[in-house]
């Protein structure tokens, strides 16, 4: 099995060679690593990789596919691509879905007020929607000029996180 | 005597006032909203009642309902904890009316120190510093410009009724005075209902320090000594020590009886604060009093050797206090970090949602207060608070080690939390020197944003680990058994059974 | 200067040696069995490298093993703990040969005090008390009973080489002083090789008191007062607490003083601990030396202030003490409660097992020393101890009640605890009122074993969990989900998101 | 549905009635419950009846049907009684299958002696297996005259908790 992850910027290849228990051996780009890799817990990973020990923790960020990565002294935003994500990548050159036209909730909350309205024309910068959780309001702004194609929340709502909120079709230059 | 007790909070401050009760012996009633029926503070309690829909104006804030469920258990005393109603002069009162002991202070002392120019003007009664600036409101802007001329720029324009920064304003210069006045009273008009606004001379690169009280019913009053609380982003505290690296032993005894005086000069019973604004000269300023128990009150507890739950409760139930002031002295060093559901990256935007895995720090020097456990989740109603890590030593240099080693062992998976930020901090030069104010975490960005230096293979290994977590929940997938909880169990027990 | 330590030892020990070690910067090494992958102190250490088999003698008491990976991971100094090699001579000489600091005494201290009879003569030529007895071996029995005669019924006969109660004769009538005297030698001779045996007076209900001593190689010698261990169950001590609530000043600093002279005696150097029995009346006599960390160290280090294993790593260093004797106090009270993986209703079989649920106590003047998480599986080889509860309070009463509260929010599933028990103890009036001896559990056995009054309301709580957790595992292998992990998470599911 | 449900020697009828959500109306023998039971971990419930906060700690033991039951001040040993159980029962009259002629290992540990053989008699008291775990050895015995019909187990073994070790056929008197 092989996958493609991103770490902070870096693309790598990353291969399953071998697999005898909790030692595996894996290839990362060019690299081979012999490795005992135990899930302790639910996303907890003990590893020893050349006697040194490591802990890991997986937290599941926007998606399935999206980690923080932290291994206390450093922590890393991580993705897996897969073929959708690749697809998605080409298309916008770089820009992930997300971050031009649509307006995903990165956590669970409440939404305080939606003062946009479906076919309404925005600005960059325009406030779409304002989402509350835990004593803190979070404000969503257009990324660039368009029209609100479609608003999948109503003040009030409760939502869950990685819901698709207000989808912006981007003017065309 | 105080026979069971109503606590009207949440979260770890819950837990924490009914850890007391029970080594007191007295029994406590839980009160409870729809999203907190899996809370810790409910399980604790000796009883447990519903009081209505998640928001906090709906059930933790309303008087009525909290009333009701004391009358109902036959609670014959409330302890509000922190936030909530603790500060609340009217739900004092109505306690108070209905016969129910509120274990905090009498509805006159809250009010008092509640309004800031009442507080200022106490304070300058009893002789204690407040920063330079107006006795009475400001109401128009000739006067402002001549008091301000007087104090000399740039001063801060302040909301009588304020807290929270709002309906305040820097004024740097002497053009801005009209709008930003204009500007305050509207801001402070609409937040808190009351346009009274004064001025107070700006302290630039202040310390904020803070010493805690008690007084008894009786007249009696000390202070437990001061907690250093500058490091702060957008107002909010991020981490408490005792003793101040900053204060001499002299200016600490002089606040310290300052702070007494203060407590005095409102007639005030309970535990209290006094907060000071302190320059790096130590010349300090009666900031305002907090009238409840605060957050960071363990650092306290641990270095002077005090429960001051336990304290609450002896005064509420009319005891003189335990302690004379010259019982009391700082042995060691305490330092608490604050830990939260947030992303520090991510312009600390909160992270709810389910504890998935929890490493508790442990160990010599150690206290942990928390509410939260595996498998639990952090509803999007309230603070994101979800512990306070506290650790004692001989001396700050252990101190800040051990904090390191605290934090190192703390793992939690589920939601991101500020915990690597925090380990940051302790790495700070401007920190472990002691040398810093609340400007600390603005000033020092670059280096507690910047990532560890770290051999490639830090970087590698973070990937093997995403290949493997990501590659079993493939195979979950694949093998139809998609519940999201029990990752991985089935791995590690494979791994155990060739064990034993 | 010390720069690597290899912590020889597995559990919540190791894992508490590391603590320091990491707040004090220095990297460890674990060394693990095949049945301690999964275990905390190699998740905690910086390197970690596999020793061999689960079985002890093939992997945490191979000398050879361990020096191996000492070398190869360039560890320059070994903690032994407690246990497995801590009060082996001949592993702390191989250290020194292969030039190895060993953090403990050296060779000659091991042997001398390990030897009982050289120990008694050793403690008996510094003036130190020791039972009354003989100072050299018996070897016949006309011999015997002619000392015995002169000490006076009843005797111990004990094997010099012993411990853990083996080659031990209580001896009350004459005519069973030869059968005993010959039981005792060919115990001794097969348990330790050596048929040695000497006889001191029998002490009846004694009070097991030890003192804590630091020495540095510099002839500098200190005591860190003393814990009270006369909570035994067959030999084994359950609760530890300090001061003892037996001794008076005078007493304490007359054992004191004798205690440092112990250590002096044998020209020691680390961390040890001088074990005194002794009657009601405060007649206190030697009856060993334990030379290394005690399982119940943490209470002297919460009372006294000192992290007793930074102290042994800063002698280990050759640095001279950091303590005068008139620097340190005894402030407040403590207590510890060790926790063990066993049923005590079943006479305390050990209880291996899965963990599946814990909650850990936390908050003011909680410690907990433990190594055991959710999911982890506790071996079967080695210690059932899982944790250790250390509280401390400014009082005894308050810590006894601190104690119980702790014990009551210690959660824990998937094993049996002694955790009741122990919260039975709490309550007893013996122990609450600081009248006990070591027959202690045996006299209170009908109190300590009873259960509670109760209204019938909880048995038929208990009826009502009981018909919840088990139909919903009806309800699972209905379903056709059999992994047994992850119980009830779906139906707690769908009772959070009624609530977001 | 409904169990019979034995604790510490009562045997009870716990039958459930309604449930809505976490609250729960079930009847044990005449009594009837309303209450809120939430499980909040593995073998942890939280339950609140008539506003009183219970806590339940459920631990296995020697079988799926048997737990230990800790709510703090008290600790009951309970025992699910299926229809198998319930024909043991009745022919043994009252004792349990493993209490006169069926050593069942209460916890994992090793083998370290056998003292018996198949096809031998042994005596009340004789020890039939010495078990060691966790640096205790226990010793198990005949709890009457008999012939050893079975041995599962050799020393040295690895086991399992719950399982059967030795099976010694009684002495019909």
């Amino acid at each position: 099995m092989a996958l493609e992850i991103n770490i902070d910027g870096r693309t790598a290849q990353v291969t399953e060679l071998k697999r005898d228990g909790n030692l595996v051996t894996i290839q990362v780009d060019d690299e081979i690593y012999e490795i005992d890799a135990l899930k302790v817990g639910d996303g907890i990973y003990s590893m020893i990789y050349k006697g040194k020990s490591y802990n890991i923790e997986m937290i599941e960020s926007s998606s399935p596919r999206h980690f923080t990565v932290n291994s206390f002294h450093n922590s890393y935003e991580v993705e897996v691509i897969d073929a959708q994500t690749r697809y998605r990548l080409s298309r916008s050159k770089g820009d992930s879905a997300d971050s031009g036209n649509t307006v995903i909730s990165p956590m669970p909350g409440k939404v305080v007020r939606i003062p946009v309205k479906e076919g309404e024309a925005v600005e960059a910068g325009q406030t779409l929607i304002v989402v509350s959780a835990m004593k803190m309001e979070s404000e969503f702004k257009a990324k660039a000029a368009g029209i609100v194609k479609s608003i999948h929340a109503a003040e009030g709502d409760t939502i869950d996180a990685n819901k698709v909120l207000v989808v912006v079709e981007p003017l065309v230059d | 005597m105080i026979k069971k007790i109503l606590v009207a909070n949440r979260g770890e401050i819950a837990v924490r006032i009914m850890r007391s009760c029970r080594e007191m012996g007295i029994p406590t009633v839980a009160v409870y909203s729809d999203a907190d029926r899996s809370a810790m503070h409910v399980r604790y309690a000796d009883e447990a009642y519903h009081i209505g829909p998640a928001p906090s104006v709906e059930s933790y804030l309303s008087i009525d309902k909290i009333i009701a469920v004391a009358k109902k258990s036959n609670a014959d005393a409330i302890h509000p904890g922190y936030g909530f109603l603790s500060e609340n002069a009217a739900f004092s009162a109505r306690c108070k009316a209905e016969g129910i002991e509120f274990i905090g202070p009498h509805a006159e002392a809250i009010l008092q120190m509640g309004d800031k120019i009442t507080a200022r003007k106490t304070m300058i009664a009893a002789g204690v510093p407040v920063v330079p600036g107006t006795v009475d409101k400001i109401v128009d802007y000739e006067e402002a410009l001549k008091t301000i001329r007087e104090i000399g720029l740039p001063v801060m324009i302040k909301a009588s009724a304020g807290g929270g920064g709002k309906g305040m304003r820097l004024v740097k210069h002497e053009e801005d005075i009209e709008s930003s006045l204009s500007g305050a009273r509207s801001e402070a008009k609409s937040a808190f209902g009351d346009d009274a606004v004064y001025v107070e001379k700006y302290i630039d690169s202040p310390h904020h320090i803070e010493f805690q009280i008690l007084a008894d019913k009786h007249g009696n009053a000390i202070h437990l000594f001061e907690r250093e609380c500058s490091v702060q982003r957008r107002h909010q505290k991020v981490i408490e020590e005792t003793p101040s690296p900053l204060l001499t032993p002299e200016v600490r005894a002089e606040m310290g009886a300052h702070a007494v005086a203060a407590a005095k000069a409102c007639n005030y019973h309970g535990a209290g604060t006094i907060e000071f604004i302190v320059d790096d000269n130590q010349n300090y300023y009666f900031l305002e009093m907090n009238t409840r128990l605060q957050v960071e009150h363990p650092i306290t507890e641990r270095v002077v050797g005090v429960d001051l739950v336990k304290e609450m409760i002896n005064i509420a139930n009319g005891f003189e206090l335990s302690y004379k002031q010259e019982d009391l002295k700082q042995s060691g060093h305490a330092i608490e970090c604050r830990i939260y559901a947030e992303d520090p990256d991510r312009n600390f935007m909160p992270s709810p949602g389910t504890i998935r895995h929890i490493t508790e720090p442990l160990g010599l020097g150690v206290r942990h207060d928390g509410y939260v456990y595996e498998g639990y989740t952090i509803p999007i109603y309230y603070d994101p608070m979800i512990s306070k890590l506290i650790v004692w030593a001989k001396n700050r240099d252990e101190a800040i080690s051990r904090m390191r080693r605290a934090l190192h062992e703390y793992k939690i998976t589920g939601v991101k939390t500020s915990i690597p930020f925090l380990a940051r901090i302790m790495e700070a030069e401007a920190f472990k020197s002691g040398k810093y104010n609340t400007h600390f975490i603005e000033e020092n960005k670059d280096f507690l944003f910047s990532a560890h230096d770290c051999d490639g293979v830090c970087e590698d290994i973070a990937l093997i680990a995403t290949f493997l977590d990501y590659s079993q929940k493939l195979e979950k997938l694949k093998s139809g058994n998609n519940e999201s909880k029990p990752a991985g169990s089935r791995w590690k027990d494979s791994q155990r059974s060739a064990y034993i």
